[in-house]
C-alpha cells in the first residue's frame, strides 16, 4: 500500500504545479534528460521543470490518454506521434513561436511519421541493437541471433529491454518480414521463437546502463547511447549492430493539448533547438540530437564512438519504425503480453 | 415518606420506588427493585451488601451516571432523576479513586471548581484549604502516580469534597488498602464528616466497616433494599435470615411458635419476647419459625442444666474461644466463650447451654 | 558467571541469536546503500570515494525540492484530516458502548488495509481519472483525499487503542465535577487520549509520505 | 423500557455520527473505486488504454482462457494461473520467514527491560519510514553478482563465479520478506508485551521442556498477534509489484506485476480490473480462513 503512488503520483500528482508561474512539466524517459541543460534553462528563464519518468510508450501513452495528466511536454518515439495526433492528443506547433526550428538538421526537418514537424521536435534518435560484455562472450556481435538463441556463454544472463515495437520487431527482422508486418506465417516464427528463447534471458528490464558496465548483464537487447555510457565505465561492453535488420528510433518533443503552460513549452521547445542546448542532452544521454551545428559542442569521445557512428556496413540494416495499424497493434499487445507473463 | 416535593428540609436525598433494569427483552437484567430510601442531612449513611447486590446501581443513580427505569430522585426536594452528572450538587469519591494522571494533586482537586466557573484565585483558596484538611498541603504539586495508595486516597477525597457538595457519595473507598491504612481512613473518614456536615452515603461490602462508621445503615441484597436502621438496629435485631447472616456471625435454630415461646427441635422451650419487627405471624400458633442467635448469647455450662449438649469441635481463637455444640436433634451451634471465663471443655464433654432470650430474634423460617 | 547460567523463563534458546539477526538484515543493506549514496560516482556500483555531491544535488534540484514540498503538504493535510476523522470514528465507536452497525464500520474503516496495494493503485487510476476527466479539476485536492482516507486505519488503530487502555472512570469523574460534555473532553479525554493521536497522527503522516 | 430503547438508540446514532466523516472519506475515496474497478472488468477494452462503455465478459473470459494469436484456439490460460500460484507461494513463504524471523525478534523486544523497549522497537519500524523503492534498492545491493553476498562469498573463496540470486524467486522473497518483516514483528510484539510470564512458570513448573512450553502455552496464547501479523504481511505479499518487479527483473511476474501489465503495455483495462477482482476476492477468502480456523481452534473464547 506504501507504493500506489507510483501509479497515482505519476497520474496525478504531477498535476501539482500544473498552473504555478514560471512552471513546466515534462514528461520524458527516465534517465534521459540532462539535468545541467534542465538548470540552465532555468537559470535563463526563471521556469522551473518538474520531470517525471516513463518506461515505454505505452505507459507514457496510457497516462496521457487517461486525461488531464498535468504535463505539458511528452517524448514520443517516431511510431508513436501519429497515435498520440490521432488521438487528439497533441498541439498543432506554432513555428512562428519557435525561432530555432531552423535550425533541424535537414534530413530531420519533414519526417513521415510528422509532416512538416507540425507537432513534435527533435530530442535524440538512436538505434537498437546488442550490448554484450566481451569477456564473458566474445563471438560476433553483430546479429540478432544473440537473443533469439543465445549462445552458451549467455544463457541465463541475457536482459531485453521491455520496449514492446523494438523487440518485436528486431526479431521480425531476423524471420525477414518488414516493420508493422501482418503477415501471420513470420509473426508465429517470431512469436514461437521468442517464447523458446524466453527461459534462457535472465530478465526483461529498464535501466541497463548500470547493470551493464557492473556485469550484472552479460548482454541486452539495448539503446546505442545507453550502451555507450556502459561502455565508458566498463570498456569490455561493446555494441552490437544486428545485421539482419535492427530499429532506429527518434523521440520528439510534443506539446500536450491539455498543456497549462503553453508559453513555458514553447521557450523549452526553443531552448533544445539552440545547437549548443542540444548537445548538452547529446552529451548525457549518449544520443545523436538532431539539430545541425550541435557537433560542434559535443563531447570529443561522441564523434568517435562505435555506438554513435554507424560502421558502414551495418547502417543499411537500420529501419525507422513505422507506425502500424491498430490490427498489427493488437497481434504485436497479444504476443508481448504472452511474452511478458 | 408520603410527601411530595416540600419535604421535610432535613432529609438530604429521597428515593422513591427507585428500578433499573440493564438490557431489554430476554437478557434484561434487573439491578435494582423497587427501592426507596430517605436519608437525612448531615447523616453518615452507609449501603451496605454483598457484591452485585445492586448497591452502586442506587449509588450511580443518585450520582447520576445512571438514569433509574423508573422511580425518581430527589434532592433537597428538587427531582433530579434526569439531571446530568455535571448539574448536580453531588460528588463520589470512586472505587478506584478515578485521579486524572496528567493532572497535579492541586489541578485535580481544584478541577469541579474550576469546571464551576469559579476564579483561579477562589479555586487555590479552596485547594488549600481541603488539602490542608486531608493533610497534603506538601503534595500540591505532585502527579497522582507520584503518590501512595493512600495518599491517592485523599486526593480522591479532597477532589470530591472540594466543591463542597450536598453529598457526598463514596464508593467502597477504602477497598484497595491494607487494613492499617483503612482503619486509619475510617476514622479520617468519620472525622472528615464531622466537620464539614456534609451528608456522606457509603457503599461498602464490609459490615464491620459499616458497623463503625455509620450512622444508619441500609442493607441490600439482589436489588433490594431489605433493612434500615442504625449499627445496633442492625445487629440486635435483623429483619430476616439474611441481614442475620449477613452482619455477623449467626446461629439458626428452627423451632415452632408455641404460647409465649418457641419449641426447639431438641423439644426445649425457649421463652423469646414475640415482638418487634418480626416476619412471621403471631396469630400462628404452631407457625414454623427460625431463631437468630449470636454466638456471644450463649453461655455453657458443666452441669446437666438447660439445652443438652456435645462439644464436637474447640477452637482457640486467643481471647474466645469457639465451642461448636451438637444437639440432640443433630443440628448444630456455635458458641463463643471468653477463654479467660471459668472452666474449659473437652472434645466429647456433654455440657448444657444457656440462651439469653432476650437476644435471640425470630424470624421467618 | 552463575548468573548468566540461571534458568530465565523469559528466554527461549536461539531467540536472541536469530533476533539479533533481524536487526543486522533489516540494518545492514540499508547501511550499504547509504555508503553507497556517498559514492562520487554517477553509478553505484562503482566505488569512486567519498563524497557529499549526491546529497548536495538532491537538494539543488528544484524538480526534487518541488516533489519533497509537494509531498509534504499532502502528507501535512492528510494527517490531520485522517487523524481528526479518525479519533471522532473510535470515539465514536469505543465510548458509547455496543451499538447496532459498528461491525460495519470496523470493516469499512479496516478496508484500506484489506486492500492489496495494486488493486488501490488501480482503483484510484481509474476512480480519479474518471472524477478528473468529468470535472476538469486537477489540484491537489484529490491526492489528499485518497491519502486521508488510506490513512484512517493507521490513525485510527493507536487511538482506539488507547481508548480501550483508558478507563472510563476518569469521564465519570469529570463529569461527577461539574465538567460538560465538551469540558470532559477538552480537558480529560483529549489530553490523556494524546499519546494515541500523536502516534496516529505520526503513522499516518509516515504513511502518507511513503505512499 | 422506552427511554432505555431511546438510550440505545442515541447511542448507536452518536456512534455513526461520530464515525461520519471516516465513513464518508472512505466510502468516497476507498470503497467507490473498487466498485467501479469490478464495473470496467464487465466492460469492453479500447483501443490503447481505458474502456469503450458496452458490456462485455471478455476480461473475465481472459482471466481463465487464452484464445491463441494464430489459430483462436481456446486453451485453459496456464500463464495466468501459474502466475496466480506463484504469487500464493511467494507471498506464503515470505509470511513464513518473516514468523520465523520475526517471532523471535518480538519476543526479544518484549523481553527487553521497559527502558530500553521503545528504543529496540523504533529500530524495527525505522526502516519502515524510508521509502519502499529505497528499501528495495538496498536489498538489491546485497543480492546482485556483484553485490555484498557473492562478493563475500568470492573474497572468502567459497565460489568462484557469482551465485544468480538477482532475477529469481528467491531474489522476490528475500526482498519481500526484508520490506515486511516489520509488519509481522509488530503485531506479534504487542500480543507478547500483553502475555503474562508466569503462565511460562507454571508451564514448566508442570514439567514441559521449552519446546513444549513454545508449542503448548506461549503459541496459542500470543496466536491472535501471529493471525495479525499472518494477514498483515500476506495480504501486501499478495500484492506487491514493486518489489517482485525491480527483483524479479520483469520475467518472474506476480499478480501485481500483471495487473500493472494489463493497465500498461498490455493495454487491456477490463481484465487488469477482472484480475483485481480475483486478487481481491482471494484476499477475502484467505481473511475468511484466518478467521474460520483462530475461532475454531479456540472455541472457549
Amino acid at each position: 500500500m506504501k507504493t500506489y503512488l507510483i501509479a497515482t503520483t505519476a497520474l496525478l500528482g504531477s498535476t501539482f504545479a500544473a498552473m504555478a508561474e514560471g512552471q513546466l512539466n515534462l514528461y520524458n524517459w527516465g534517465n534521459y534528460t540532462s539535468p545541467e541543460m534542465i538548470a540552465k534553462f532555468t537559470e535563463q528563464t526563471g521556469i522551473a521543470v518538474t520531470i517525471a519518468d516513463y518506461d515505454s510508450n505505452t505507459t507514457a501513452l496510457t497516462k496521457v490518454e487517461a486525461g488531464a495528466s498535468g504535463f505539458d511536454l511528452v517524448v514520443p518515439s517516431a511510431n508513436y506521434i501519429p497515435v498520440y495526433v490521432r488521438q487528439g492528443l497533441l498541439a498543432e506547433l506554432d513555428h512562428a513561436k519557435i525561432p530555432n526550428i531552423s535550425n533541424i538538421a535537414a534530413e530531420w526537418k519533414d519526417v513521415p511519421w510528422d509532416p512538416g514537424r507540425a507537432h513534435s521536435v527533435p530530442w535524440q534518435w538512436g538505434s537498437v541493437g546488442i550490448a554484450v560484455n566481451t569477456s564473458v562472450y566474445d563471438g560476433d556481435p553483430n546479429t540478432s541471433e544473440l537473443f533469439l538463441d543465445p549462445p552458451e556463454e549467455l544463457v541465463g544472463k541475457i536482459n531485453i529491454v521491455p520496449e514492446m515495437n523494438d523487440v518485436l520487431n528486431m526479431a521480425i527482422f531476423n524471420a525477414g518480414g518488414e516493420a508493422c508486418t501482418e503477415d501471420l506465417t513470420i509473426l508465429r516464427t517470431v512469436r514461437d521463437r521468442l517464447m523458446a528463447a524466453r527461459p534462457k534471458w535472465l530478465s526483461m528490464d529498464y535501466g541497463t546502463t548500470d547493470k551493464l558496465s557492473s556485469g550484472d548483464y552479460a548482454a541486452s537487447v539495448n539503446w546505442n547511447g545507453s550502451t555507450m555510457r556502459a561502455r565508458v565505465n566498463n570498456p569490455d561492453v561493446v555494441y552490437g549492430y544486428p545485421k539482419e535488420g535492427y530499429p532506429l528510433f527518434m523521440d520528439s518533443v510534443a506539446l500536450l493539448a491539455d498543456a497549462r503552460n503553453v508559453d513555458e513549452a514553447y521557450q523549452f521547445i526553443n531552448f533544445i533547438l539552440e545547437p549548443e542546448n542540444a548537445a548538452m542532452i547529446s552529451g548525457f544521454a549518449r544520443y545523436a540530437d538532431g539539430v545541425a551545428g550541435s557537433d560542434k559542442f559535443m563531447p570529443e569521445d561522441m564523434k568517435t564512438a562505435p555506438e554513435i557512428v554507424t560502421p558502414k556496413e551495418f547502417a543499411a540494416a537500420g529501419h525507422f519504425l513505422p507506425t502500424c495499424d491498430q490490427s498489427a497493434v493488437d497481434l504485436y499487445t497479444a504476443i508481448w503480453t504472452e511474452l511478458l507473463k | 415518606m408520603q410527601g411530595d416535593g416540600q419535604l421535610n428540609s432535613t432529609i438530604a436525598v429521597d428515593a422513591r420506588n427507585v428500578g433499573k433494569i440493564y438490557g431489554n427483552g430476554n437478557s434484561a437484567v434487573a439491578a435494582l427493585g423497587d427501592v426507596s430510601i430517605s436519608i437525612q442531612q448531615g447523616e453518615f449513611f452507609t449501603l451496605l451488601g454483598p457484591s452485585g447486590c445492586g448497591k452502586t446501581t442506587l449509588l450511580r443513580c443518585i450520582a447520576g451516571f445512571e438514569t433509574p427505569t423508573s422511580g425518581t430522585i430527589h434532592l433537597s426536594g428538587t427531582d433530579i432523576t434526569h439531571t446530568p452528572p455535571n448539574e448536580r450538587p453531588v460528588n463520589t469519591v470512586f472505587q478506584s479513586y478515578a485521579l486524572f494522571p496528567h493532572l497535579t494533586v492541586a489541578q485535580n482537586v481544584g478541577f469541579g471548581l474550576k469546571m464551576l466557573g469559579k476564579p483561579a484565585g477562589d479555586v487555590a483558596k479552596a485547594v488549600a484549604r481541603v488539602l490542608a484538611l486531608v493533610k497534603l498541603e506538601t503534595f500540591a504539586d505532585r502527579l497522582p502516580q507520584q503518590l501512595s495508595g493512600g495518599q491517592q486516597q485523599r486526593v480522591a477525597l479532597a477532589r470530591a469534597l472540594a466543591p463542597e457538595p450536598e453529598v457526598l457519595l463514596l464508593d467502597e473507598p477504602l477497598s484497595a488498602l491494607d487494613l492499617k491504612l483503612r482503619k486509619e481512613m475510617q476514622s479520617e473518614l468519620k472525622r472528615l464528616q464531622t466537620e464539614t456536615g456534609i451528608t456522606f452515603i457509603f457503599v461498602t461490602h464490609d459490615q464491620e466497616e459499616a458497623l463503625t462508621m455509620s450512622n444508619r445503615i441500609g442493607v441490600m441484597s439482589q436489588g433490594a433494599l431489605l433493612q434500615v436502621g442504625t449499627p445496633h438496629e442492625i445487629y440486635e435485631h435483623p429483619v430476616n435470615r439474611f441481614v442475620a447472616d449477613f452482619i455477623g456471625e449467626t446461629n439458626f435454630l428452627e423451632g415452632h411458635i408455641n404460647g409465649a415461646g418457641v419449641r426447639l427441635g431438641t423439644g426445649d422451650l425457649l421463652e423469646v419476647p414475640l415482638e418487634g419487627p418480626l416476619e412471621v405471624p403471631l396469630d400462628g400458633q404452631l407457625g414454623a419459625v427460625t431463631l437468630a442467635i449470636r454466638p456471644e448469647q450463649i453461655r455453657l455450662a458443666a452441669a446437666v442444666t438447660g439445652i443438652a449438649a456435645t462439644i464436637t469441635d474447640a477452637t482457640y481463637m486467643g481471647t474466645d474461644t469457639h465451642y461448636t455444640l451438637g444437639l440432640s436433634d443433630g443440628s448444630h451451634i456455635v458458641a463463643r466463650v471468653q477463654s479467660n471465663s471459668a472452666g474449659t471443655y473437652g472434645v466429647g464433654e456433654a455440657v448444657g447451654l444457656s440462651i439469653d432470650a432476650k437476644a435471640v430474634q425470630v424470624l421467618k423460617a | 558467571m552463575a548468573k548468566a547460567r540461571s534458568f530465565d523463563v523469559r528466554t527461549l534458546p536461539g531467540f536472541t541469536a536469530i533476533a539479533i539477526l533481524s536487526f543486522v538484515l533489516l540494518y545492514a543493506p540499508i547501511l550499504t546503500l547509504v555508503v553507497y549514496s556517498f559514492n562520487g560516482g554517477n553509478s553505484v556500483n562503482q566505488w569512486g570515494g567519498f563524497s557529499l555531491e549526491w546529497y548536495v544535488v538532491a537538494f539543488n534540484n528544484e524538480a526534487v525540492q518541488d516533489a519533497t514540498a509537494r509531498s509534504l503538504i499532502i502528507a501535512l493535510w492528510a494527517s490531520v484530516i485522517s487523524t481528526t476523522a479518525a479519533t471522532m470514528a473510535a470515539l465514536g465507536t469505543t465510548r458509547r458502548g455496543r451499538f447496532k452497525g459498528q461491525t460495519v464500520i470496523y470493516i469499512i474503516i479496516n478496508q484500506p488495509l484489506m486492500v492489496p496495494e495494486i488493486v488501490t493503485a488501480v482503483a484510484l487510476l481509474i476512480f480519479f481519472s474518471t472524477v478528473k476527466v468529468a470535472t476538469g479539476y486537477t489540484g491537489l485536492g484529490y491526492l489528499i483525499l485518497a491519502h486521508s482516507a488510506f490513512c484512517i486505519p493507521f490513525a485510527y488503530l493507536p487511538i482506539r487503542a488507547r481508548l480501550e487502555g483508558m478507563d472510563t472512570a476518569m469521564e465519570t469523574a469529570a463529569a461527577d465535577l461539574y465538567a460538560t460534555p465538551w469540558q470532559t473532553f477538552r480537558y480529560i479525554t483529549l489530553p490523556l487520549l494524546m499519546p494515541g493521536v500523536i502516534a496516529g497522527a505520526m503513522l499516518a503522516f509516515i504513511i502518507s509520505l511513503e505512499t | 423500557m422506552k427511554k432505555q430503547h431511546r438510550q440505545q438508540r442515541s447511542k448507536g446514532a452518536n456512534g455513526w455520527l461520530l464515525s461520519t466523516p471516516a465513513l464518508l472519506l472512505l466510502v468516497f475515496a476507498a470503497s467507490g473505486p473498487l466498485l467501479i474497478v469490478a464495473l470496467y472488468s464487465v466492460l469492453e477494452k479500447g483501443d490503447y488504454s481505458g474502456v469503450r462503455w458496452i458490456l462485455s465478459g471478455d476480461g473475465w473470459f481472459r482471466v481463465l482462457f487464452e484464445r491463441d494469436i494464430f489459430d483462436q484456439t481456446v486453451s485453459l490460460a496456464d500463464a495466468n494461473l501459474s502466475i496466480f500460484w506463484r504469487s500464493v507461494k511467494l507471498s506464503i513463504a515470505t509470511t513464513l520467514v518473516t514468523f520465523v524471523l520475526g517471532l523471535p525478534t518480538a519476543w526479544f523486544i518484549a523481553t527487553r527491560p521497559a527502558r530500553v523497549r521503545a528504543f529496540w522497537l523504533f529500530l524495527i519500524t525505522i526502516p519502515f519510514w524510508t521509502n519502499l523503492l529505497i528499501r528495495t534498492f538496498a536489498i538489491m545491493e546485497v543480492v546482485r553478482n556483484e553485490g555484498i553476498v557473492n562478493t563475500a562469498l568470492m573474497k572468502a573463496g567459497l565460489i568462484s563465479a557469482p551465485i544468480q540470486i538477482m532475477y529469481t524467486d528467491t531474489a522476490v522473497l528475500i526482498g519481500m520478506a526484508y520490506v515486511y518483516l516489520p509488519l509481522m514483528v509488530l503485531p506479534l510484539f504487542a500480543a507478547i508485551d500483553r502475555f503474562d510470564f508466569r503462565l511460562i512458570e507454571a508451564g514448566y513448573d508442570l514439567y514441559a521442556s521449552r519446546w513444549q512450553v513454545l508449542r503448548g502455552v506461549i503459541l496459542p496464547i500470543i496466536k491472535p498477534g501471529i493471525i495479525a501479523g499472518f494477514i498483515l504481511v500476506f495480504i501486501p505479499s499478495l500484492g506487491a509489484y514493486v518489489t517482485p518487479r525491480l527483483l524479479g527483473g520483469g520475467k518472474n511476474m506476480m499478480i501485481g506485476n500483471f495487473i500493472e501489465l494489463q493497465f500498461g503495455q498490455g493495454q487491456n483495462w477490463p481484465l487488469g480490473a477482472a484480475l483485481s477482482t480475483v486478487l481481491l476476492l482471494i484476499v477475502l477468502v484467505s481473511r475468511v480462513i484466518y478467521t474460520r480456523a483462530s475461532s475454531r481452534d479456540n472455541p472457549h473464547g
